[in-house]
């Protein structure tokens, strides 16, 4: 369990950063929290010849609000995610995942930006930013581009950001006050990545669901969007038969792998568990019950 | 006479049996100054790495070393074909076979040892591994042991090929290793050709592993100018890995020195020889420099010591009330590529015929198939007596099998066929003499603990409900402290255990022990013994272990028989100093011993008051003032050679409920009474049952070492390899009673693996429990929530309504 | 790869060496600087025995680099005792019978040293989620959980509990 | 590690310019991602390599390459991989059973089976990539055959085709948006005749 040889690079900013990814070409990686990238490193899966290092620039950590949305660093860390007051107050949805990932160690390495960018299905945050809508900024040789959370992900390890570009942060729109809100996550023991997990953001108005995002985590290549389930219950009054249909049509997007977790049937059929607990948890979270 | 509360203020302060001292191994480990072997630092080290086999199976077509050799910093890189000169590329295991220590042309199982490759570090040695070119050419994998012996299965031991025995008896097919048959056949099926009624069920303890928190590792280092050999290793019987490693390598013991150092954790993991041990030593002799070898988690949930794979079929004839009229077990025994599992040589299966449990059974008879199949050698007791915790799970579900036929409550059928006291010594259907037992006495103080009564009545309602709720039951019968050396030798050599014990002039003691303590605290158990024998405080009683150039011969410590065996030898070996101190009493009160009373730490001439001398007085004396024609000195040996096992035993009971939309399972209550005899130190005790229900636990809920259809492994790494956290442990709730055991000279029994043994079918009962209103009368372990959903999901329980 | 040099604070003394980028924090400190009281249990940081205190934050040294650690401070088991005088939780981790084996040990005290400043006064359940990055084989966890409360008491009360 | 897999791919081409480039074996090897004959060994048998790459995993597999038939009747070709990665910690072998069938007017369909088996560590921490590795890789074979296959005939089309050959990726990785490209660029060309 030993890395091989790699260059080191600790730069200070992210146009220095940039430079170097763009420089030392394919051969080079990002180092963020690291604990997904060094354990491949150590079983040898991944071999870069080079590291740059994220975690000296500090541009690129701490979470602010401006104007009707919510900024996050890219290399803010899981256990600064759910410290902080004003995502508690504001977008709770992120605090509540977080602290369902890992454990508390390397939660304090872990990063979402790493999280997001790994484009690894069983990582929490991809859903997580789709249930939120979220954008992120993309910085490259070219300059920023902002990116839609919905349409980032492409397939396994495989997401819209370029070889030569680092995402550099996440903002998030701050859902209306008394929006409902709810991560469920399945898994084996603490510190596992889900066996299925849900995230919901829901919008009440009196009775009806005025808006509502669901989105799955390692049910499928990537993180998924249950736009059809969206869709039957925007507009409706929430009851047990509707969030079950809802359930149904999320569990009919469902393209898991099977693993030591489960084969496929039991995975889809948490999937739908963990949706309609999510709905049922984030509706009472808004007043509706 | 002295005042009780003198006296008891002298005992107190001597801090021996019955005390809950504090460990005298904590200072070391709570400050960072534990040294486990991988701390050893030799001057001059070099770190072996192992290339190993990404096949289960397949043909060496070649090794090419000349790209590792060229990596500077790489000192050799060794194969079969080095060893084969010094006839050190296969090995004999403890159970008769023999396994490669490097593959000799082919591979038998993912992971074998290849090659090794000899560096400056361990970094350099893991670049090497990468360089080293095997070329295979794959052969189909067995992973079925129950295909084994087909006539079109693979032949896996080419070696074995014609012979028709392979250490255990006689072979029936080439994947074959074993037949092993005890009991009345005849007499057995005479009775269930006639019982009222009969159950069977066929049930499997599934491939686990100890997985203790530090894996197996070596340092070796050979001095070639003194021709000394010395070994730190990671080992629960050093002195045995001395005697092998003697035979294997030709030095004589005398110049072969093992030494155990601290050792983080065992759990049956650290008994076998292992090859990277041999390569290590080999490179040692042939560089002249230490050589050290560390296992990654993956290579030792890969390649070092499984435990179970025991695929059982269990059959019980009884009357309408539930009374067992006989037992027929037929087990499938999946020993991997090489049988090298960890029992007394003369027991194929280990103790599984203790497979009666704690029933009044007349009648049994129990078969053992071994088979090889493509997978990692081992077959170790994982916390437990040999197959002891296999036999208990068998009878533990066959009971419970049994009373859900009959509709009788799980507890009373148990109480309706339990060995009585009055029926102790009583002897087995399957020949064990079971020493001392009160199993009513433990069940009824459980049932009362939890109010048995009411948790079933709440689990009625909650079935109305369509509720999971299940509540499991264990009363076993564990067989511990191997062993009389008339049944049990490893290699030949008996299974005796020792104790040395020196009591310096000022009234201190060293002693030295032939056990290895790998966290059970043997250096604070062992001193309360001598406390209390021999009336000095536990405090200045030095207990040393696992250096086989100071401490004498022993087997080790595994199967709980550390306090059965080495404790015995222990209060032995200081009844003897005892002895001759009171001849030296005597003579320095200038009375006859006869006139002695022994109390607490010193000799009382009877009926004088003030007429005393203490043990410290006595010491001084023994080193210059002694009777005539006595030799000076204070110091005693005793080889302990049990007149039979203990019989430790405990009745658990578990409350859990079941998520049925998730399969999910949360413990709500465990509670364990445990009976291990006369009790040394209660903390310490307590300590191993919470361990050793955790580990239960483990195994029941999760633990699985799982392969694909070709023989990868699928659970090779703490990712996927089953070890709970705080979080999902449960909290025990523990309690004891005290039945002494008649023939050891404390009374005690042994007691680390009775919450493993009797921990996992209590886990089992209760999962089986919260389907049994259904019809269910089996769900496999591991108990996942996948596992134990598949069966809500057939069943429909999960609709959402 | 050319070496690099690094400095940083070790248990309170400075000290540097050289390393390859791709050196684990935690063979660096076993191997080059001889504090062996951090072990190492799983590698793919799922068991915490190589927990040490980095920046004033619990990590798992087995997946840090040593590079990562230049100009930082490090705190190992080897330095919670101060002048002479055991850190309440190692007293806990003796008192409440808290390790066995003791391989773990070094682990569960640096997260637990750190985790009492993060929440001076758990409930049971909190200390068990705060430990959860840490596995022991031996104890069960039970008496891990008192030893750690036993900790923060006395920490509470200094001078006894 | 085993899964099998079939697929079909329709070409707007006739199915006697598919069967010619089928029966080239370094041009089917070389429609594998990353995949290319580095020796022939006689007229059945030859060397090769593959490097594959999924995110920050990479592996180069070294290994031999065997024509089981190639059957002008039936038009189908089948072919046996088996690799070893360069750190020899994880092996493959790979089935690939390829045959054009005539779908008439001038078009043809390429029907693929794969059957891929790894074993050693990828097969113990990659497991629950698999399926959709072997998928991709399948898929990409497809694509790339597709598109040699158009760029023999004439037209807009096999220019496009052409450029798309020219483009094929090196490596595994960045296969998904190439195909993504080629998925756009044939549902313009059938009106989503789905590949």
């Amino acid at each position: 369990m030993i890395p091989g040889t790699f260059d080191y690079h600790a730069p200070n900013s992210v146009d220095e950063a940039i430079k170097l990814l763009s420089s030392l070409g394919d051969e080079a990686k990002l180092l963020a929290g690291g604990h997904s990238l060094l354990p491949m490193m150590k079983m040898r899966f991944a071999n870069p010849q080079h590291l740059i290092d994220l975690n000296r620039i500090d541009k690129l950590r701490g979470i602010s609000e401006q104007g009707g949305s919510i900024h996050i660093g890219a290399m803010t860390t899981e256990n600064e995610l759910i410290a902080s007051k004003l995502l508690q107050e504001k977008c709770p949805l992120l605090p509540e995942a977080a602290r369902l990932i890992s454990d508390p160690q390397v939660r304090n390495c872990g990063t979402i930006g790493g999280d997001i960018a790994h484009g690894d299905p069983g990582n929490d945050h991809p859903a997580v930013m789709l249930a939120s809508e979220a954008v992120f900024v993309l910085q490259g040789p070219g300059g920023e581009r902002m990116v839609a959370a919905d349409g980032f992900f492409h397939g396994l390890y495989y997401t819209e950001l370029a070889a030569d570009e680092i995402l550099t942060e996440i903002r998030i729109p701050i859902p209306p006050k008394g929006s409902g809100y709810a991560y469920s996550k399945l898994k084996r023991k603490t510190g596992d990545f889900a066996t299925a997990a849900t995230a919901v953001q829901l919008q009440l108005d009196g009775k009806t669901c005025k808006k509502i995002t669901i989105a799955l985590t390692n049910a499928a290549p990537t993180a998924l969007r249950a736009k059809e389930a969206e869709a039957l219950l925007t507009g409706k009054s929430l009851d047990e038969a509707l969030i079950e249909q809802a359930a149904q049509k999320a569990m009919a997007i469902c393209d898991p792998a099977e693993d030591m977790r489960g084969d496929r049937d039991y995975k889809i059929h948490m999937a739908g568990e963990m949706t309609r607990r999510a709905i049922r948890l984030a509706l009472s979270r808004a007043g509706g019950n | 006479m002295a005042t009780t509360a003198e006296s008891m203020e002298r005992e107190q302060k001597l801090e021996g049996i019955g005390c809950s001292r504090k460990r005298k191994e904590d200072p070391r480990f709570i400050q960072g100054k534990g040294n486990y072997v991988d701390d050893v630092n030799l001057a001059g080290t070099l770190f072996a790495s192992v290339v190993r086999s990404p096949h289960a199976h397949a043909r060496i077509k070649s090794i090419n070393k000349a790209k590792a050799l060229a990596l500077p910093g790489v000192h050799a890189v060794l194969t079969a074909d080095d060893l084969k000169p010094l006839k050190l590329h296969w090995m004999p295991t403890l159970a008769g076979d023999v396994q490669a220590v490097l593959a000799d042309e082919k591979v038998c199982f993912q992971y074998q040892e290849v090659a090794v490759v000899i560096a400056d570090n361990r970094y350099i040695a893991a670049d090497g591994v990468d360089l080293v070119e095997v070329e295979y050419e794959p052969l189909p994998a067995l992973v079925d042991p129950h295909k084994a012996m087909d006539a079109d299965a693979p032949i896996i031991r080419e070696d074995l090929v014609g012979k028709d025995e392979a250490g255990q008896g006689k072979r029936l097919h080439n994947n074959h290793i074993f037949r092993w048959e005890v009991g009345d056949k005849a007499g057995t099926d005479k009775v269930f050709a006639g019982a009222e009624v009969t159950v069977k069920q066929a049930m499997l303890n599934p491939r686990v592993h100890p997985c203790p928190l530090e894996t197996c590792g070596c340092v070796a280092s050979f001095d070639k100018v003194r021709g000394d050999l010395t070994v730190y290793i990671t080992s629960q019987a050093p002195h045995v890995v001395r005697t092998v490693v003697s035979i294997l390598s030709g030095l004589p013991e005398s110049k072969i020195r093992v030494i155990s150092p601290d050792i983080g954790g065992g759990f049956g993991n650290k008994v076998g020889v292992y090859p990277g041990y041999v390569t290590a030593i080999v490179a040692s002799i042939v560089l002249g420099r230490p050589v050290k070898w560390i296992e990654s988690r993956i290579e030792n949930l890969s390649t070092t010591a499984f435990a179970r794979d025991y695929h059982m079929v269990g059959e019980l004839a009884a009357d309408k009330n539930g009374r067992i009229k006989a037992l027929r077990v037929n087990v499938l025994a999946d020993h991997g590529a090489f049988n090298s599992h960890a029992q007394p040589t003369k027991w194929p299966a280990g103790l599984f015929s203790v497979c009666t449990g704690s029933y009044d059974i007349p009648v049994a008879y129990v078969k053992v198939d071994g088979v090889y199949t493509n997978k990692a050698p081992g077959g170790v007791a994982y916390r437990c007596s040999f197959r002891v915790t296999e036999a208990v799970h068998l009878i533990e579900r066959m009971i419970d099998i049994l009373a859900q036929k009959l509709d009788i409550d799980k507890a009373e059928i148990r109480f309706r066929n339990f060995i009585k006291p009055e029926q102790f010594p009583y002897h087995t259907a399957l020949d064990w003499e079971y020493d001392s037992g009160n199993y009513p006495a433990a069940l009824k103080k459980v049932m009362e603990a939890v109010d048995y009564a009411g948790l079933r009545k709440e689990q009625e309602e909650k079935r109305k409900k369509g509720e999971l709720m299940g509540i499991g039951i264990c009363t076993f019968t564990e067989i511990v402290g191997a062993g009389p050396s008339k049944a049990c030798d490893i290699l030949g050599v008996g299974m005796f255990d020792s104790c040395e014990i020196r009591v310096h002039p000022t009234g201190s003691a060293i002693a030295r022990m032939g056990t290895q303590s790998t966290g059970q605290a043997h250096e604070t158990t062992y001193a309360q013994i001598i406390a209390t024998e021999l009336g000095l405080p536990s405090e200045v009683i030095q207990v040393e272990e696992g250096d086989t150039s100071t401490a004498p011969y022993g087997l080790g410590t595994y199967g709980s028989r550390s306090t059965p065996v080495g404790g015995a030898a222990t209060a032995n070996a200081a009844r003897k100093i005892r002895d001759k101190a009171r001849k030296i009493a005597a003579h320095l009160l200038e009375v006859s011993p006869d006139d002695l009373d022994w109390e607490i730490d010193r000799f009382k001439v009877k009926g004088v008051p003030g007429q005393e001398k203490t043990m410290k007085e006595i010491a001084w004396a023994a080193y210059n003032n002694v009777p005539a024609g006595m030799e000076m000195g204070l110091e005693a040996v005793e080889y302990y050679d049990p007149p039979n096992f203990t019989y430790p035993f405990g009745a658990y009971i578990c409350v859990l409920d079941i998520d049925r939309h998730t399969g999910e399972s949360k413990v709500r209550r465990f509670y364990a009474l445990d009976d291990c005899g006369t009790r040394i130190n209660p903390m310490i005790i307590e300590g191993q049952i919470h361990g050793g229900l955790t580990e239960a636990y483990a195994v029941a809920m999760g633990q699985l070492i799982a392969f694909d259809a070709n023989g990868n492994l699928l659970s090779n790494s703490l990712m996927d390899y089953f070890v709970p956290t705080a979080v999902e442990t449960p909290k025990w709730e523990t309690d004891f009673t005290v039945t002494p055991s008649p023939h050891h000279p404390l009374g005690a029994k042994g007691v680390a693996e009775s919450p493993h043994v009797g921990g996992i079918p209590c886990f089992t009962n209760a999962v089986n429990d919260a389907f049994s209103h259904l019809g269910v009368t089996q769900i496999e372990m591991p108990h996942t929530s996948f596992n134990v959903w598949k069966t809500i999901h057939e069943l429909g329980l999960d609709k959402q309504v | 790869m050319a070496k690099k040099h690094i400095s940083f604070t070790l248990n309170g003394a400075a000290v540097e060496t050289l390393v390859e980028p791709r050196e684990l924090l935690i063979h660096v400190l076993r191997e080059e600087l001889r504090q062996t009281g951090s072990h190492i249990g799983c590698e793919t940081s799922h068991c915490g025995a190589c927990t040490v205190d980095l920046n004033g934050k619990s990590v798992k040294s087995c997946t840090v680099l040593a590079v990562q650690a230049d100009g930082g401070e490090v705190l190992t088991v080897e330095g919670l005792a101060q002048n002479g005088q055991l850190h309440p939780l190692q007293e806990g981790f003796m008192q409440e019978h808290g390790l066995q084996c003791g391989f773990c040990t070094p682990g569960m005290l640096m997260r637990s040293y750190r985790f009492l400043q993060e929440n001076p006064k758990p409930t049971d359940d909190e200390v068990r989620m705060g430990m959860s990055g840490n596995l022991c084989r031996c104890t069960g966890y039970m008496n891990i959980v008192k030893a750690v409360q036993y900790a923060a008491k006395k920490i509470q009360t200094p001078g006894g509990k | 590690m085993e899964v099998k897999l079939e697929k079909k791919f329709s070409i707007a081409a006739p199915a006697a310019n598919a069967w010619r480039l089928l029966q080239d074996i370094k041009a089917v090897a070389e429609c594998m991602p990353g995949a290319q004959i580095t020796e022939q060994l006689d007229d059945t048998h030859y060397k090769g390599q593959v490097k594959m790459r999924l995110g920050p995993a990479s592996a180069t597999f070294n290994g031999e390459l065997e024509v089981k038939s190639l059957d002008p009747n039936e038009k189908k070709m089948e072919m046996f991989g088996k690799g070893t990665d360069t750190t020899g910690a994880s092996a493959a072998t790979m089935n690939l059973t390829a045959r054009v069938l005539d779908s008439g007017n001038g078009q043809c369909e390429l029907v693929g089976v794969s059957d891929v088996s790894v074993s050693g560590k990828m097969a113990n921490f990659g497991g629950r990539m698999m399926n959709q590795v072997s998928e991709q890789i399948l898929k990409q074979f497809g694509d790339n055959f597709t598109s040699r296959v158009m760029a023999m005939g004439e037209g807009a089309a096999a220019e496009q085709a052409a450029a798309a050959v020219a483009q094929q990726p090196k490596e595994l990785n960045a296969l998904a948006l190439i195909w993504h490209a080629l998925l756009g660029f044939f549902k313009s060309l059938f009106g989503g005749g789905k590949a």
